[in-house]
């Protein structure tokens, strides 16, 4: 794409990333959460993409951090749901909630418009879910890519 | 409150019309800023409904809207352009 | 123990497992009583291990061996009005496939709402 | 110690274990051959482990329950909810145990006879990442005790399977399979969507005990079992909507192919939880089971005639999966026919289900077995045409013993455990109706006749030239199939161990309805 | 290391943007600016080769970003407001009279000919089509090329605009100070 | 031939989705007891204000991780298929 | 307070409604690809300016009335919305525009066109 | 006042996805209807979940706390995460398919029969 | 009374969408019309008070969704049996 775009593209990105992980880290007060959040940050390694090309992208953007990404937010998921065992609790408990310190304010009830600190587990486990997405939906992406850019060895055996 | 709700039916309407163009148009380009009329509609509904609900954290669903509409759009545009 | 030598039972059916392992192991010694009675005297990489077929040479593997496609000629022959009609159904057409799962649901929705 | 954890929270483990592995899996496939190899084998050995220790459990005390994130049961059916557990409760019975060994077991053979089977293609962590999460899509499918989350687990199953269908790319043809299969199983998985919205939208309830207690035979009851019968039953490959099976078994690696037959079990297990659990009695039983029965005898029937001129072996062998599960759906159907009525049900009621169900288990060891000696024989020779296959019995003897075991237990020759589960289907049947008997018993026959000619086609004759050098299978494939078959044959000596200790408790699960609520929902 | 901390600046202060009213602090409550800074130092780390990636920090300067800030909402607004009656009184007649035509911008940075190509597009009845990538010249859809413009070469960009002259605004605020300088 | 079929099991279906939708009520849910429950104590018992967040990652927090597996299928599986091959790969015969 | 300040959005929603609407009028009406971009871009941007300006002014005045933070929030999301939707509308219009004149689609009636010359 | 209509909507979209799946003969078509019935099957659900007057199902300063119905919106939020994974592997597949085989036409991939 | 034809509107342009979506024979067009339908059925959402499925949906569809058929489109091709 043209210089305009890319360079809309780059001040666009932050943007996105930051609201992405305002969505993120507020899934719990308001509308959003992991997965929103971390499709609204996918879209904008979309949108680095598709301004910068396949080959120069994947340059600064590699499909192995974007794998890492994806399977830390998973292992961060289950391992938040897992670590429940340690405290003799069943799996999914929500061990934080209430108890005070991180994430664990009790909120006041009834309408209001809500603390950042509450929800036990939840907010760890929107991170994670929004790394995973990040990550993940990338991927897609650049893999699907990938099937348009013909490499070698795909001319080799395509006969 | 009637007349947030009276912009919100037109701009449903508006929206109908552009449609038209997205039905017509006899190129792909003419179908894309068919659609993003209709995104752009779409936003502003979005911000008037959050005034008509009273509900602020309605407006968020319209900034991700606008943002992301955006790389759909680049898309198809470099899908156009041959550059894809 | 006991579940191990049980008979089970099927209605009309009988089966106990200790007379099958019974059998089997008369089976095992009939055959160990065969095997026996031949003769010692084979040797490998001698012209034993040929073929003697009326004096003729040995013809190629390749023309003794019976592909799989000709077994079973008569049967397919036999059925073939049969397989005339059923292979064409399977026209590998995905939409086809579709036609079929949704045409099946909605004669099992006819059925169940029919006999109601 | 770690016992009683286990013990305490085998069906979460049951799920987090393969999951953890999948999730691992890519990481520790970039580090060495070994590892990956040491971390799956690990996996899938630890998961059968939890499978069987949740199995005894099961035995022992009867429906286990555990409901992720709560240890009161207040906060899971609190007072003021309407008596509707508000989380997600694992529901293990008998029957989910009995899928839960089943998965174990082929899962486990899979993956050591997949160790050297595949190992000469790439993208290797892929595979292990699909089949580990194919894993947990079964054992998720067959235990949880909540409606959607067995949709969730029915999409993984599906889309790992579809993967792994898929995986073998070069010529195309794995991924023609592989798009008919996941297209229909998507569309598939749409109305069973459908479905839990009906149920939600009448009762909003998702838990299973819930739908079951209060179901009554509404117009929208009607259409949600419609749904979900047509789905779960095309999902098992019966008959007028089997045409996915022979494509996508025939297409995928071998080892995978050993444990599609599970994953279509799971949902054949999903139709009989439907059927028997959610409506029982409510449901018109005799038109229900007529529509079982039907098509389980298309199954069988166009399923065997299908397979006999079958040049490819996978794809024959395919058909004859499908002509096997016609098997089970015939004995339930009978079940379910007659499930109102008492007397009728002592009589030969539930000797038909057994036979049903325990046609699960057989089928799953010899298809499994049968399977993995297709892919081994590929794996030497690298064909998989019949025609030009020929004398391989020099070569491969262990490959032609299993073989032969597998075959003649399909084809239901005592002792192996084909006949046991066939003699209980046919005596029922039999009283039932003795048209349907005969006419399963002439599919047997027509089954052992084309595995005579499969046999006779790869392993009898001469000693073909191009073949000279053919070895025998690697040591891993030779454990996995090992496995298979020592247990097709032990279940056939014994059949009444599996038929006491597990079959006619499952039976008994499926059919007590008023057990099940009550284990969920408590007393009442 | 500057191109992190302007990053990391930039998001913050949208961060802030975006929960405003959730305190007591100023706007903000204290578990909002913690968790601002962490996300913040989380998109510097990850975005600072993006959005400084021409490594130009002259909008830093406070005078400069008066002036964008007076600049949008004053000389563009007017234009916009223009721009949008012209579209109005063409839509009604229809009377258009269409051309691409090439602007010569004699802009240099990244962000000027960014900023007056955004114009142009939001503006008076062009549009920008293209962009010559080497010096920096706009080709431009007019939707009535005024009489005689079809023959020029080009152009200049402050014929384009009536009321105001935007490309020199937009000099001010992106490009260096003087315009001898350029070069 | 096809058009016919097909035309015939859309006229089917539709007869079929209209009874479906015929016995509903929209705007007003046959029962809520589960939901009333949601909203009634779920603030309480998990510090979420929003309550869709709260079942999604706390009451039903199973099917996320479900769900998050799901996707992670399908990046493995767009992986594999857009794999790159080394040498050696098994030859699919017809 | 409260008529004016029904007064003043309702002016500013049928400000940018009638805009709105003469962009949709000119993506019917215009000839071709360009002189339809031209319409839509502007003028539904400036129609939606002007509608998210009166969810601001309503914001702001119920802010300053009531001492609610939240309409506060309103009215910075709301502009955010806002400056989103010109920014980004600015550079698809570019990009469309762009791809379509390399597809091949030159606009119609034109009296010259620089840009198929510089590049032939 | 409304009656069923979002209800009817779903029915039509419902059967106009499915009539793209049965009719349409190009992979990419067949998967945008398959998209289609996915988004109507999550409309149903939301459509379960809705109440007269209420509002969402999150407290902030809004007005009321009569609430439409949360657990609908639980799950479709997991159906949307399952639809989009779905469009990305068949899509993948059909970029293979077309790789190999030089057409997304099912009358053409047909290579598995009898 | 307003809002409920805003509603039925709405659902009226799902439906047209939709159709559209069955109709064209040019893909992108389709893929456009399904984009289209994305907006819609995320207004409905909104309308249907479901804020988060509302993002989810914007994000998924308007942005990722569209941007992946496209990179379809262009490897498969883009006219429905054969160019016209």
């Amino acid at each position: 794409m043209s210089k305009l775009v890319r360079f809309a593209a780059d001040i666009l990105y932050p943007v996105v990333l930051i609201f992405g992980l305002y969505i993120v880290a507020h899934g719990h007060i308001t509308p959003g959460g992991g997965f929103q959040g971390g499709a609204v940050i996918a879209t904008g390694v979309a949108l680095v993409i598709v301004a910068y090309g396949y080959r120069e992208v994947t340059q600064w953007i590699g499909k192995g951090g974007l794998m890492a990404r994806e399977v830390v937010g998973l292992l961060g998921f289950i391992g938040t749901a897992l670590v429940a065992f340690i405290f003799g609790m069943p799996f999914f408990y929500n061990y934080l909630a209430g108890q005070g310190g991180l994430f664990g304010v009790p909120v006041t009830y009834g309408p209001n418009p809500g603390e950042l600190n509450t929800g036990g587990t939840v907010p760890l486990m929107n991170f994670a879910v929004g790394i995973e997405v990040w990550g993940g939906l990338a991927l897609v992406i650049l893999y699907l890519l990938s099937g348009l850019v013909p490499h070698d060895d795909h001319e080799k055996e395509g006969s | 409150m009637d007349q947030w709700l009276i912009a919100v039916l037109i701009l449903g309407c508006l929206m109908m019309l552009a449609a038209v163009r997205l039905i017509l148009g006899p190129t792909g380009p003419d179908r894309v800023i068919a659609v993003d009329t209709v995104n752009t509609f779409t936003i502003a509904a979005m911000v008037i409904l959050g005034v008509v609900y009273q509900e602020i954290i309605f407006v968020d669903v319209a900034i991700v809207y606008g943002l992301l509409s955006f790389v759909a759009t680049l898309y198809v545009a470099k899908y156009i352009g041959g550059e894809l | 123990m006991s579940v191990l030598t049980q008979t089970l039972l099927t209605g009309t059916g009988y089966w106990n497992s200790l007379a099958w392992i019974l059998g089997i192991a008369v089976a095992l010694v009939i055959a160990y009583l065969i095997w026996a009675r031949g003769e010692a005297g084979w040797k490998a990489g001698t012209s034993q291990t040929e073929p003697f077929i009326s004096g003729n040479p040995e013809p190629q593997k390749r023309q003794v061996h019976i592909p799989s496609g000709n077994l079973y000629w008569g049967y397919l022959e036999a059925m073939k009005g049969y397989y005339e009609r059923i292979v064409p159904l399977h026209t590998g057409d995905l939409n086809d496939y579709m036609t079929w799962y949704l045409s099946v649901m909605i004669t099992i929705l006819v059925l169940v709402v029919v006999f109601a | 110690m770690i016992l009683e954890f286990v013990w305490t929270h085998a069906p979460a483990l049951l799920v987090a274990i393969p999951l953890l592995g999948a999730f691992l899996c890519p990481v520790i496939g970039k580090i060495s051959r070994t590892t990956r190899t040491a971390w799956v084998a690990g996996i899938m050995l630890v998961s059968a482990i939890v499978a069987f220790i949740l199995a005894s459990r099961v035995l022992t005390e009867g429906t286990v329950l555990y409901s992720f994130g709560a240890f009161d049961p207040t906060l899971t059916i609190p007072m003021d909810s309407g008596g509707i557990p508000i989380r997600i409760i694992f529901t293990v019975d008998a029957m989910s145990a009995f899928m839960d060994i089943i998965c174990a077991t082929v899962g486990f053979s899979a993956i050591a006879y997949s160790l050297s089977a595949e190992s000469r293609n790439s993208g290797l962590e892929g595979y292990y990442t699909l089949f580990l999460l194919m894993v947990c899509g079964v054992f998720g499918m067959v235990s949880t005790g909540d409606f959607f989350n067995f949709f969730v687990f029915l999409e993984i199953l599906s889309m790992a399977s579809a993967g792994i269908i898929a995986y073998r790319v070069d010529g195309g043809v794995a991924v023609e399979a592989a798009i008919k299969y996941f297209v229909l199983s998507s569309v598939g998985a749409i109305f069973v969507l459908f479905a839990i919205g009906i149920y939600y939208g009448q009762y909003d309830a998702l838990n299973m005990a819930v739908i079951a207690s209060r179901i009554q035979w509404s117009t929208l009851d009607m259409i949600a079992l419609v749904m979900l019968v047509a789905a779960l039953a095309m999902k098992c490959g019966a008959v007028p909507m089997h045409f996915w099976t022979p494509d996508a078994y025939s297409m995928a690696p071998s080892s995978a192919t050993a444990f599609l037959v599970v994953a279509s079990q799971a949902s054949l297990y999903g139709l009989f939880r439907v059927l028997f659990t959610f409506y029982n009695v409510t449901l018109n039983a005799a038109t229900m089971g007529w529509i079982i029965i039907i098509l389980g005898v298309l199954s069988m029937v166009v399923g065997v005639t299908m397979a006999i001129p079958q040049k490819d072996v996978k794809r024959l062998m395919a058909y004859h999966a499908v002509s096997q599960t016609g098997y089970m759906l015939l004995g339930v159907g009978v079940g379910l026919a007659v499930l109102g009525n008492q007397p009728l049900m002592e009589s030969f009621g539930y000797m038909a289900m057994s036979g049903g169900v325990f046609h699960i288990l057989n089928h799953a060891l010899y298809k499994g077995l049968l399977f993995l000696t297709a892919g081994a024989i590929f794996y030497r020779i690298g064909t998989r045409n019949l025609n030009k296959m020929g004398g391989l019995g020099h070569n491969m003897k262990w490959t032609m013993i299993f073989f032969i075991i597998g075959a003649l237990a399909i084809a239901g020759i005592p002792p192996l455990n084909g006949f046991a589960s066939k003699l209980m289907i046919y005596e029922s049947v039999f009283i039932f109706n003795p048209v349907l008997a005969i006419i399963a018993m002439v599919v047997s026959i027509l089954t052992l006749a084309s595995f005579v000619k499969v046999f006779h086609s790869i392993f009898m004759g001469p000693q073909l030239p191009e073949y000279a050098g053919v070895k025998e299978a690697p040591p891993s494939m030779l454990l996995g199939m090992g496995i298979l078959a020592s247990l097709a044959v032990i279940f056939g000596l014994f059949p009444d161990l599996v038929v006491t200790t597990l079959v006619n408790p499952a039976v008994h699960a499926l059919t007590d309805q008023g057990a099940y609520i009550a284990s969920v929902l408590g007393g009442a | 290391m500057i191109p992190f901390l302007v990053t990391t600046g930039i998001a913050f202060v949208g961060y802030l943007i975006l929960t405003a009213g959730s305190g007591t602090i100023g706007l903000w409550s204290p578990t909002e600016l913690i968790m601002g800074i962490i996300l913040a130092v989380v998109t510097g780390v990850l975005t600072r080769n993006f959005l400084c990636r021409s490594r130009d920090y002259r909008l830093l300067s406070p005078g400069r970003l008066l002036r964008l800030l007076v600049y949008v909402p004053g000389p563009f607004f007017i234009e916009l407001t223009k721009a949008n009656l012209d579209v109005a009184y063409r839509v009604i007649t229809g009377r258009i009279r269409p051309g691409i035509i090439r602007v010569r911008s004699n802009l240099k940075t990244d962000l000027g000919i960014f900023m007056l190509a955004n114009s142009i597009t939001l503006t008076p009845g062009t549009l920008s089509v293209g962009i010559d990538e080497k010096t920096n010249d706009l080709f431009i859809h007019n939707i009535n090329v005024g009489e005689g413009d079809e023959k020029k070469e080009y152009i200049e960009s402050k014929d384009l605009f009536t009321l105001v002259n935007l490309p020199s605004w937009i000099r001010k605020i992106a490009e260096r100070d003087r315009e001898g300088e350029v070069s | 031939m096809r058009k016919i079929v097909a035309g015939l099991i859309l006229g089917a279906l539709l007869i079929t989705f209209v009874a479906m939708i015929l016995p509903l009520e929209f705007g007003s849910p046959r029962m809520s007891d589960m939901d009333d429950y949601f909203i009634r104590y779920g603030q309480e018992q998990t510090g979420n204000n929003n309550e869709c967040t709260a079942i999604v990652f706390d009451y039903r927090g199973f099917d996320t991780i479900g769900e998050s597996t799901v996707l992670f299928t399908a990046v493995i599986g767009v992986g594999i298929m857009f794999r790159r091959f080394f040498g050696g790969e098994e030859v699919e015969d017809e | 307070m409260a008529a004016t300040l029904d007064i003043i959005t309702s002016a500013l929603l049928g400000i940018g409604v009638v805009f709105n609407a003469l962009g949709v009028i000119g993506l019917l009406r215009f000839p071709d690809l360009y002189t339809r971009m031209h319409a839509t871009t502007k003028a539904t941007t400036f129609g939606s300016i002007f509608t998210s300006l009166a969810v601001i002014v309503y914001g702001l005045a119920t802010f300053i009335g009531k001492s609610d933070t939240q309409y506060l929030t309103l009215a910075i999301h709301a502009f955010l919305a806002m400056g989103m939707l010109a920014f980004t509308n600015a550079v698809s219009a570019h990009a469309l525009a762009r791809a379509a004149h390399r597809s091949g689609q030159f606009p119609a009636q034109a009296v010259c066109d620089r840009l198929a010359e510089a590049k032939s | 006042m409304l009656w069923n209509l979002p209800y009817l909507a779903v029915v039509i979209i419902t059967v106009i996805g499915l009539a793209a799946i049965l009719l349409k003969k190009n992979l990419i078509k067949m998967m945008l209807g398959i998209n289609i019935l996915q988004s109507s099957a999550n409309l149903f659900l939301i459509s379960l979940g809705y109440r007269e007057g209420g509002i969402a199902p999150i407290y902030t300063l809004a007005p009321s706390t009569h609430m439409v119905l949360p657990t609908p919106q639980a799950l479709c939020l997991t159906s949307i995460v399952i639809g989009l994974a779905t469009s990305a592997l068949m899509l993948s597949f059909a970029v293979i398919i077309h790789k190999k085989y030089g057409t997304v036409d099912l009358d053409q991939i047909r290579r598995l029969q009898g | 009374m307003i809002y409920e034809i805003f509603h039925i509107l709405v659902l009226a342009g799902l439906v047209i969408s939709a159709s559209l979506t069955f109709w064209f024979r040019d893909l992108l067009a389709a893929v456009l019309a399904a984009g289209f339908f994305s907006f819609l059925i995320s207004l409905e959402f909104y309308i249907l008070q479901a804020p988060d499925v509302a993002i989810s949906q914007a994000a998924i569809g308007a942005g990722l969704s569209t941007a992946i058929f496209i990179i379809a489109i262009r490897a498969t091709g883009r006219y429905e049996g054969g160019a016209p």
